[in-house]
């Protein structure tokens, strides 16, 4: 990794999601170098979880296909995935980076072959599915993981675990005794992507989600419409693996309330009407949907297909912030509580499954973000302070929804370009 | 362990012969074995409880409260002010925090005051009895002194508002506290931790004046119990160990149930666990016997 | 150019050297493939492996090389060799991946390894290294049209980046709707006050920009060219008509507000003290310029009371006004309210709405509206009703279920919607003359007539000389936006972006974002095209649609399908590629009913010579073969990914990917009916209003295309079933090969092609 | 003008918002709600409540004076704090619920036989007369309020009740004649009528 050269005309950015992959690319095919900067094994993101967008319901793997495409063809664009951002010193213009590069244990001679996992029989619970299910201790992170590489988990080395996959592997590939490194790169700016992180459920205890199975976040309820997520694609609750037809939806989980997250986090309303869609494609007339919400925030041209998603008699829309939620012990359904305030009417519904349309905070903490910022009382951070080179892009600027986070990612790659090509005038 | 002092705020109920007198009796027996000292704050006044609303006003209620403090700062000074009434906690508390955070208040406040010679400063800190266990002893240290650890007895540990909303128990969830089942089984019983009404309101602020509104409350309350399978409830308030102790009898005579599920306090458990005699615990003090508990206090310890 | 030496190299790595011969395979890629040079590898992604390619080209002047291993998705960058023509044969996800490891399928596997070897072999040879475009344009100068902040914006950050700018605006000075603003919405920490907008501030830093060039009164009358290269006509305010070169166009041409007029329920234009937000701020404006408080239009009178109306002809189930919602409207109406209360607390002003739509930290501003006493209350307004000096604003309140009214309010605001300035909507006449070329004139016919019976027409923003039509593409509503939620800013027209509340309603803080990405991507389009690249979603492919002239029968399919407009027509109605703003989808190669349209490194030739390589077997030995044209942005992906799965398809289908099922010529299927397959499966993406096809039209003239081949197949007596089309999914992991197993089996059904032997 | 003109007036304008945050405790908060329901729902005697309180904030931002003051509605909050743990705007709506009981009651616009309002009285001044409170006093006080004849009806049919407390000596007949009280009654008297001038001029009453 150390042959990574770079200069003060190099764009550093950090976050391998949606933006930061989208604002590396577009300053990339403008023609500047770029270092991208992954913490996890693979590049991708919170979209490359999802299962579909809304609102044309196509697929995100299907926007990062291309994107990977472009960044295998692109030779200026070097990744560094397994890596970390400790330390950014100096100043506009002229900064170096200090970056954690945590061992993978496996090379670039992998070929994905598979023949590692075959051998390992340990698992581990996977991220890759918000830990609904096990995964092999050698793996590759999903389907469209890049690198399409493999990786070990820590947890097995020094372990027979580890010995058994070095075993299988034909091609020299798996490396037991790679180490952690510390390597420093320069660059002329930095974009800051690291995107937003699902707030913690369990804070919200009228909703039980630390005590009740059939209680789930709206990222987690993605993976089970997912084909490739823990039940294949099939909406199945977690208590008793019995199809979800009746859904409760439950929006501001955490946002406009400050007890939790006092914005508004934008994309939730969106996303559990898309999600209402999970629901009628795998149960047709028998899947039954209810929203349960203070403002329907579909805003500008989205209001489409929330008139769309009204118009379905499965679907059914309560002004009301739940109360709480009551577990039936003997079948494991959620009793919600609540008061539907248009025109004050009490109700105790039974359902299925209980969705928390969980709000979206800064995955990392403005406090912990090592370099000069601005942040909000939120933790998001200014995407362009005054006399700063480094630019804030995406989610970690605010609570956007995927087109949006892309124009502040490709606005963001403009902004870095203008350092580096004043840095490059000045040296010319 | 080093003796510790408080000054102490009983409350109306704890009174000699009032509804919480037990309460009283098991505090001061359990709070020997751990070598507590509680004082009476001197000449302490109701707390105006929240029911007293519709003539106190904002200003009188936390003048009330005020005095209750000005007196512990001038005669045990440096003591925290321990109540063992959950109302009288919370609305001690809450006259705290409101003269902390509203100057004009507090001003108007020791204006009042002053036509009873006191003054406040707001120095001492109020606290829960249950607090003091919790965070001046912790769990193991409760453990230690049981000689006659509860076993097999199961109890429905029931929280019920007022120490548990707004303000809680340090690091507890309003919606599941956990700090009664922990209590429980620090001193050897059986925790029915699925208890599910633990938070549930027993109307008690209203069981006189709506007494069938809260007395469904109740029913909730002891119902759930007995599914859970629970022998006993236990609580930490008075008020609430009152309403749904005594009024059982008057929903099995209105609704045909046979309710019978003694209702008892922590403190009571742990004078038991400790050794403590029936009436050093208050048993007697019971409208529903806790038998169970009763020949535990009788069994003798095998040194 | 130097003359072709190929060379195959199959790889035995990842278990194919267990599950097939790969002696047989090299056999094969020399006797048949007539390959100059083939070589095995136990792991020819390793480094020993490439180098020993690397080595061929450079020691055995290798030009052309055939890789035998895993998908081309695979150990992409291993295998890049830019010297040379590469194909790749998947054996790994395509066959051993795809088959069960068992005695029975061995043969049938073999078979697969081996046809996809010839394939290889065949596709290579028809292929060339892209030369490059020779008709590339420098001209690296951005055109931004409008003087809003959107426009501005992007002319300001262009030149921050150190490019020449020319701004043309319609109206007589700079600033667009902000300049008409009191203040903006809180845009920062702490979100609690109306902020100054600094629209004087940015008007200023436009006018001392040395490099913008900035045309006032002026609007573009014609833009012909490419990126790069693209010529401006303005007519300026003298009259006059200036010319400009320029290499990129940003259009930021803004928003008008929707006509309150329509909205005869709440009598605007009855009383003066109906305003819309526009209005309003012309009041506040006025206002603050005398120092007093904001009076009574009607009378001057003291305004104590005022009410703002939501949602005013939006989110319209109606069909009558706008069905959208324009998103900045709550913040509007809260920063217009604010107006009132920080001048004097005792105004009553309360906002009407349905959902109070403030995302992000417009949540604080919300709530600081209700610190400083503004009322919301969730209602839908019934009508406004002007009597003398006040109004009644009748409405149902949602919360308290009741029908209700406010009297005597001194001021109603109408939050009024924006309706984009995107010129003129070309796709209807654009999908008449689709139709037409396909020899169905009667959309055509009608189009002309409703244009003859004088339907109102917009005024063109560009003028574009396009052969498509003088505008970018529009999407639903009139919005001049790309489709697409990864790739917000790929419109349908290369070089040419849209930016601000023409692309989608927006507020000041989104559009100076957006504005700003904007310029990047035109930016980036004069990059590209000076070297001759493609941009998004084949960004940097060098090759370019070449077509044979001498062949054109004029019939103007591909200038009418390009999804990109690339094509124009010369007076001879020949076809004129502009090579710039060409996408590389192939569409007009797809289209081209005579094939003269190839690519250097994709052609018909290409993909005809894989499908006549494949070693068909007779009609008795009852292994049927299916040809699979697959996408290779999303169908293609999902075989390999079903196969990562191990989900077993048919071992008799034979998978080539295309750039674009737009690209598919009815050619190819004609070819492999005649060589004897026994069915042709088309995968691409979904079409109509959720298109998912990277180029946007390309999977819908497929189909319209498919559509038509019916009767071809009639003519040869072949039954309709054995060509399909199918919408394929990324995702679609468990689903395709169900549709592969699914198809094989109807093939089984009507049994085998009587076309065998005729090849 | 029709009637609902007439009504709509007073509607929707700041007055009776701003009487309530002058004179009812905590009452600055009401305008603060945004009407997301989750203290209605999260209420244990919510199915009591005419108005809940989210909608009675809505009435007071409506101008609807007379149907809020005369409600019984606020009379029915159990102090269980529920809802103002749960309010996403940090509403402390317990302490504004027995703020507008309060402000109904002085005003003596609550309803007249409204039986909290009776009890929550009767508490009070059983409490400031001796400093402490004299539950038994307290309990008969509340069933002799309808007279002679419905007060022993009452105790009468809830005598099995005192005399199990009475048994588990957690009753004291005696209260009746002398019962707890604190020492300095006096200048507890003197301090809170004080107090209660002070409040009427805190909340201009």
């Amino acid at each position: 990794m150390s042959e990574v050269v770079a200069t003060n005309q190099t764009i550093l950015v950090v976050g391998g999601g949606i933006s930061g992959m989208t604002a590396a690319l577009e300053a990339a095919e403008c023609g500047k170098d770029v270092v991208l900067i992954e913490k996890n094994p693979t590049l991708g993101g919170r979209t490359a979880l999802l299962y579909r967008y809304f609102p044309k319901l196509c697929h995100p793997t299907c926007g990062l296909e291309i994107n990977l495409r472009r960044i295998k063809s692109n030779s200026r664009l070097r990744v560094l995935t397994l890596a970390e951002v400790t330390a950014i010193a100096g100043s506009r213009g002229d900064y170096t980076a200090t970056v954690r590069l945590t061992p993978r244990y496996v090379n670039e001679n992998c070929t994905a072959c598979g023949a590692c996992a075959d051998a390992v029989t340990a698992t581990v619970a996977n991220p890759s599915n918000y830990n609904l299910n096990q995964m092999k201790v050698a793996y590759l992170p999903h389907a469209m993981a890049y690198p399409q590489r493999y990786v070990l988990d820590p947890s097995i080395i020094g372990t027979p675990e580890a010995g058994k996959a070095k075993a299988a592997c034909k091609y020299d590939a798996i490396d037991l005794d790679m180490k952690e490194q510390t390597i420093q790169l320069k660059a002329g700016a930095v974009i800051w992507a690291t995107g937003w992180k699902p707030y913690d459920a369990a804070k919200i205890q009228p909703y039980g989600y630390d005590r009740f199975a059939n209680v789930v976040t709206s990222v987690e309820f993605e993976r089970l419409a997912d084909p490739h997520g823990p039940t294949g694609g099939k909406i199945l609750r977690p208590s008793d693996g019995k199809e979800a037809k009746n859904v409760a939806f439950i929006q501001c989980a955490g946002s406009r309330d400050e007890n939790h997250l006092r914005h508004c986090s934008r994309i939730c309303c969106m996303a559990s009407l898309k999600q209402t869609n999970y629901v009628r494609e795998s149960f047709g007339a028998d899947g039954k949907s209810t929203i349960y919400y203070i403002d329907i925030r579909a805003i500008d041209r989205f209001e489409d297909f929330y008139a769309k998603v009204l118009a379905d008699p499965g679907v059914k829309f309560v002004k009301s912030k739940v109360a709480k939620i009551e577990e039936d012990q003997q079948t494991g359904d959620v009793m919600l509580h609540g008061v539907d305030t248009e025109g004050y009417h009490r109700y105790e519904n039974r359902h299925d499954l209980a969705v928390l349309a969980i709000g979206m905070e800064p995955s990392v903490n403005a406090a912990d973000i090592p370099a000069e910022i601005i942040a909000d009382s939120s933790g998001f951070i200014e995407a362009s302070a005054v006399g700063s080179g480094l630019f804030g892009a995406g989610c970690a600027t605010n609570a956007l929804d995927v087109n949006r986070a892309v124009q502040s990612a490709t606005a963001a790659a403009l902004r870095a370009i203008q350092v580096v090509n004043k840095t490059a005038r000045a040296e010319a | 362990m080093a003796k510790k002092e408080y000054a102490f705020y009983p409350g109306c109920s704890s009174q000699l012969r009032g509804s919480a007198s037990n309460y009283l009796t098991s505090v001061n027996s359990m709070c020997k074995t751990l070598d507590v000292k509680l004082t009476q704050i001197p000449d302490w006044n109701c707390c105006g409880a929240s029911i007293g609303y519709a003539e106190s006003g904002e200003l009188p209620r936390h003048v009330m409260n005020a005095r209750n403090f000005a007196l512990a700062e001038k005669h045990l000074p440096g003591q925290d002010v321990v109540a063992t009434c959950a109302a009288c906690w919370l609305n001690a508390k809450e006259s705290k925090e409101k003269l902390a955070h509203n100057e004009d208040l507090k001003r108007d406040a020791n204006v009042a005051l002053k036509e009873a010679g006191l003054q406040y400063q707001g120095a001492s800190a109020i606290r829960h009895m249950v607090e003091v266990l919790i965070e001046d002893f912790g769990y193991d240290e409760l453990k230690k002194p049981v000689v006659k650890p509860l076993e097999g007895v199961k109890f429905a540990g029931y929280v019920g508002c007022q120490t548990n909303r707004p303000f809680g128990i340090n690091g507890e969830s309003f919606e599941n506290p956990v700090y009664l089942d922990k209590l429980v089984e620090s001193v050897g019983g059986e925790a029915v931790t699925a208890y599910d009404q633990k938070v549930t309101c027993c109307g008690g602020a209203l069981a006189f004046s709506e007494p069938d509104k809260s007395q469904k409350q109740i029913r909730d309350i002891v119902e759930s119990a007995y599914d859970h399978g629970a022998e006993m409830i236990v609580t930490p308030c008075p008020l609430c160990q009152a309403n749904v102790e005594i009024y059982q009898s008057e929903i099995n005579r209105k609704q045909g149930t046979k309710f019978n599920m003694p209702v008892l306090y922590y403190s009571q458990l742990m004078t038991v666990a400790y050794g403590g005699s029936a009436k050093q615990a208050g048993l007697d003090g019971q409208v529903i016997r806790a038998r169970k508990l009763e020949e535990i206090a009788v069994k003798v310890v095998k040194k | 150019m130097a003359e072709m030496k190929t060379a195959a190299y199959i790889c035995k790595g990842c278990g194919i050297g267990e599950r097939v011969n790969a002696a047989q395979m090299a056999g094969i890629a020399t006797k048949e493939g007539k390959m100059n040079l083939v070589r095995e590898h136990d792991f020819l992604c390793n480094a020993a492996g490439v180098q020993m390619i690397r080595d061929d080209i450079a020691k055995e002047a290798v030009t052309h090389v055939m890789i035998a291993a895993c998908s081309r998705r695979a150990k992409t960058e291993a295998f890049q060799f830019p010297t040379a023509a590469v194909a790749r044969a998947n054996i790994r996800e395509g066959v051993i991946w795809s088959q069960p490891d068992t005695p029975e399928a061995k043969e049938t596997t073999q078979e697969m390894a081996d046809d996809y070897v010839r394939m290889g072999c065949a596709e290579v040879k028809k292929m060339q290294l892209p030369a490059g475009n020779p008709s590339v344009g420098h001209n690296k100068r951005i055109l931004v049209v409008g003087g809003g902040v959107s426009g501005m914006t992007a002319a300001l950050e262009a030149a921050k980046t150190g490019y020449d700018v020319v701004l043309v605006e319609k109206a007589p000075q700079l600033g667009g709707w902000t300049a008409k603003l009191h203040k903006r919405v809180a845009y920062r920490e702490p979100y609690r006050d109306p902020a100054d907008t600094g629209i004087e501030q940015m008007i200023a830093a436009v006018t001392a920009e040395k490099s913008i060039k900035v045309y006032l009164n002026s609007t573009i009358t014609a833009t012909s060219g490419s990126p790069g290269q693209f010529s401006i006509q303005i007519s300026t305010e003298s009259g006059s008509t200036a010319a400009e070169e320029v290499g990129a166009i940003v259009q930021a041409s803004g928003f008008s507000l929707y006509d309150a007029h329509k909205l005869t329920e709440f009598s605007f234009g009855k009383s003066p003290n109906i305003v819309d937000q526009a209005g309003l701020e012309k009041l506040a404006r006025e206002a603050a310029a005398s120092r007093q408080p904001i009076r009574r239009p009607s009378d001057g009178g003291e305004v104590k009371s005022v009410a703002f109306v939501q949602c005013a002809g939006q989110r319209d189930t109606t069909g009558r006004h706008l069905a959208y919602c324009s998103g900045f409207c709550c913040n509007a109406s809260i920063k217009q309210a604010m107006y009132f209360k920080d001048a004097n607390p005792d105004i009553n002003t309360v906002v009407i709405y349905t959902d109070l739509r403030t995302p992000g930290n417009g949540e604080d501003f919300y709530r600081s509206a209700q610190t400083k006493g503004v009322t919301f209350t969730k209602g839908k307004v019934a009508s406004v009703e002007p009597t003398g000096n006040t109004s009644t604003v009748r409405f149902h309140d949602l919360i308290l279920n009741e029908d209700t009214a406010m009297a005597e309010v001194d001021i109603v605001v109408l939050a009024t919607g924006q309706v984009p300035n995107s010129g003129i909507d070309i796709d209807a006449k654009l999908n008449a003359e689709i139709a037409a070329a396909a020899g169905d004139n009667a959309p055509l016919e009608a189009y002309n007539k409703s244009q003859a019976a004088g339907a109102v027409k917009p005024i063109s923003i560009l003028n574009l000389t396009y052969r498509q039509g003088p505008d970018v593409p529009q999407l639903k509503h009139g919005f001049a936006d790309s489709h697409f939620i990864c790739f917000p800013y790929e419109t349908r027209r290369t070089g040419i972006y849209a930016a601000g509340p023409v692309r989608r309603p927006m507020d000041i803080a989104q559009a100076e974002e957006d504005a700003t990405g904007a310029t990047l991507k035109a930016i980036q389009a004069v990059e590209n095209a000076e070297l001759g690249r493609a941009a998004h979603p084949r960004s940097g492919d060098l090759s370019f649609p070449i077509v044979r002239l001498e062949g054109c029968t004029q019939c103007k399919r591909c200038t009418v399908e390009c999804p990109f407009g690339a094509i124009d027509e010369d007076e001879k109605r020949y076809p004129v590629f502009n090579e710039s703003r060409c996408r590389r989808c192939g569409t007009c190669m797809g289209a081209c009913p005579v094939r003269v349209i190839s690519f250097e490194n994709y052609s018909v030739d290409t993909v005809g010579a894989q499908i006549k390589a494949v070693d068909v077997p007779d009609e008795f030995s009852e292994k049927p073969r299916i040809l699979i044209l697959a996408c290779e942005n999303d169908a293609y992906p999902a075989l390999d990914m079903a196969s990562m799965q191990r989900n077993v398809y048919s071992a008799f289908v034979r998978t080539i990917p295309v750039r674009c099922l737009g690209s598919v010529n009815t050619i190819w299927i004609t070819d492999a009916i005649n060589a004897g397959y026994d069915g042709v499966m088309l995968m691409g993406c979904r079409h109509g209003d959720d298109y998912q096809c990277h180029f946007v039209k390309g999977s819908e003239l497929a189909a319209y295309r498919m559509s038509k081949i019916d009767d071809t197949l009639k003519q040869m007596a072949i039954e309709t079933e054995r060509v399909a089309t199918y919408e394929v999914a990324i995702t679609d992991i468990a689903r395709v090969p169900q549709l592969i197993n699914d198809y094989a089996k109807v093939i089984e059904k009507i049994g085998m092609s009587p076309m065998k032997g005729f090849a | 003008m029709s009637d609902l003109n007439q009504q709509a007036l007073a509607r929707y304008t700041n007055n009776f918002l701003k009487e309530v945050e002058a004179h009812v405790e905590e009452g600055e908060w009401v305008k603060m709600c945004m009407q997301c329901g989750v203290c209605a729902g999260s209420c244990p005697f919510g199915p009591h409540w005419e108005h809940s309180p989210q909608k009675l904030f809505m009435m007071i931002r409506a101008g609807k004076r007379d149907e809020v003051l005369r409600s019984d509605s606020m009379w029915m909050c159990t102090s269980c704090y529920n809802c103002v743990v749960r309010c996403p705007r940090k509403l402390p709506i317990t302490q504004i619920m027995h703020g507008l009981a309060t402000y109904a009651h002085r005003l003596g616009l609550a309803p007249k036989d409204q039986p909290t309002r009776h009890f929550s009285a009767l508490f009070w001044n059983n409490c400031i007369k001796t400093g402490r409170v004299n539950e038994l006093k307290l309990t008969l006080g509340l069933y002799f309020k309808d007279g002679l004849i419905a007060g022993i009806k009452q105790a009468w049919s809830l005598r099995h009740i005192g005399l199990g407390m009475l048994l588990a000596k957690r009753l004291n007949p005696f209260e009746l004649l002398k019962g707890h009280d604190c020492k300095d009654k006096a200048g507890i008297q003197r301090m809170l009528k004080k107090a209660h001038e002070l409040e009427k001029q805190r909340r201009r009453l």
